[in-house]
């Protein structure tokens, strides 16, 4: 499935964009962050929560939809 | 699932004192508050490693963010008893000095906006994703995380 | 005993929006601040017995009211980390919907201020010898009484 | 000696005055309460406490200074 995978803070600095399509054949949450591991090595020293659809998700959370967030520290307020 | 809009919290730079008291001016007209209580956070000029933040940038993931600032509306509503709530936090560049959330509740009794205001603070700061990069005087920069 | 003689806490009438917002833009030049927290006191149109509050005019024992807000500021200094501290009380009449007490605290950390702002205002009610007689319409009055 | 004597709020009210000099024999607080409740009928059914010199005091408390205050409930804020 293509997904829409949008990049926030200093994970858009590592992969240069901040939103992007991303051919995935994973099924779990944990899959993708494989697959996102062996496009950006960067990413995998980088502390990021994932949200589906605007909630957070966790490894095992199957993907339902195509839109995904990866979000760095939130640093509000 | 909710089905009304969240409205949108962010305003572009920093939130001006003017526009604050224009706020709290449009509240003497609902005269059943008692109490009002105001958050605000203010970009500080911290030192790291001899280096001085002259301003954080803010991005946020802002669908997410107002959905999220939408749901600690509706839970700090359910919790307390409150005339009435306003959340803005600011998009963009504020420089160190200027004010980049501001938070304001009221309520008929004081002894509401006390935990009503820590508890909407905390959870602006632990579940809505804004993002700082704070800009050092060298144009340097780090990425803030919340404490 | 105190030698610095404390500050005149109180002004006439109520404190209007636009003062508010002077004394926060002067806090923009201190950029150690991170945090601000502002309580208001609004008079609220109470209805007692069928009759509505249209104003509060406020009395205090002047003297005995600057040193005790004094000693309250003295001891927010002591128990939290604040940058700086500000009280200003309504002395007079204030109508309904205005606002009679403005305390404004800031730190560079959020967590003092909630328990900051807290402590203060309640020490103010508690302890300063401050007097309202609740005006209502008809011009009858009855004297308010903090709970 | 004579005291200069303070009133404020409700107990003005039932005065009519706001301040005023009382000629007092006695040694404490609780005598001056007992004085003014001859003069005043009406205060001694009101709740108020009494300052010395701008500082709280209680019954017992022998009376040192001549600037005294009668304090209805606060109401601040």
């Amino acid at each position: 499935m293509k997904l829409a995978i949008k990049y926030f803070g200093q994970l858009a600095e590592i992969t240069e964009c901040s939103e992007e399509e991303f051919e995935f054949s994973g099924m779990k949450i944990s899959d993708l962050r494989e697959a996102l591991f062996l496009k950006y090595s960067k990413l995998s020293n980088k502390d990021f929560q994932i949200a589906q659809n605007q909630v957070l998700v966790s490894d095992d959370t199957e993907i339902t939809t195509n839109e995904i967030a990866l979000l760095p520290p939130f640093a509000g307020g | 699932m909710e089905n009304k809009k969240p409205k949108n919290v962010f305003k572009e730079g920093a939130i001006s004192s003017q526009f604050i008291a224009d706020s709290i001016a449009k509240h003497q007209s609902k005269t059943g508050i008692g109490a009002h209580n105001i958050f605000l956070g203010q970009v500080r000029a911290d030192e790291v490693n001899g280096k001085v933040v002259s301003a954080i940038e803010y991005t946020a993931y802002e669908e997410m963010a107002n959905q999220k600032f939408y749901e600690i509306r509706e839970a700090a509503f359910e919790k307390f008893d409150l005339n009435c709530m306003h959340i803005y936090h600011s998009i963009g560049k504020v420089n160190t000095g200027e004010i980049c959330l501001f938070v304001f509740v009221s309520s008929p009794r004081r002894k509401e906006v006390f935990p009503a205001i820590e508890f909407i603070v905390e959870e602006i700061k632990a579940n809505v994703p804004v993002f700082g990069k704070e800009i050092f005087e060298d144009e340097s920069h780090q990425w803030k995380v919340n404490s």
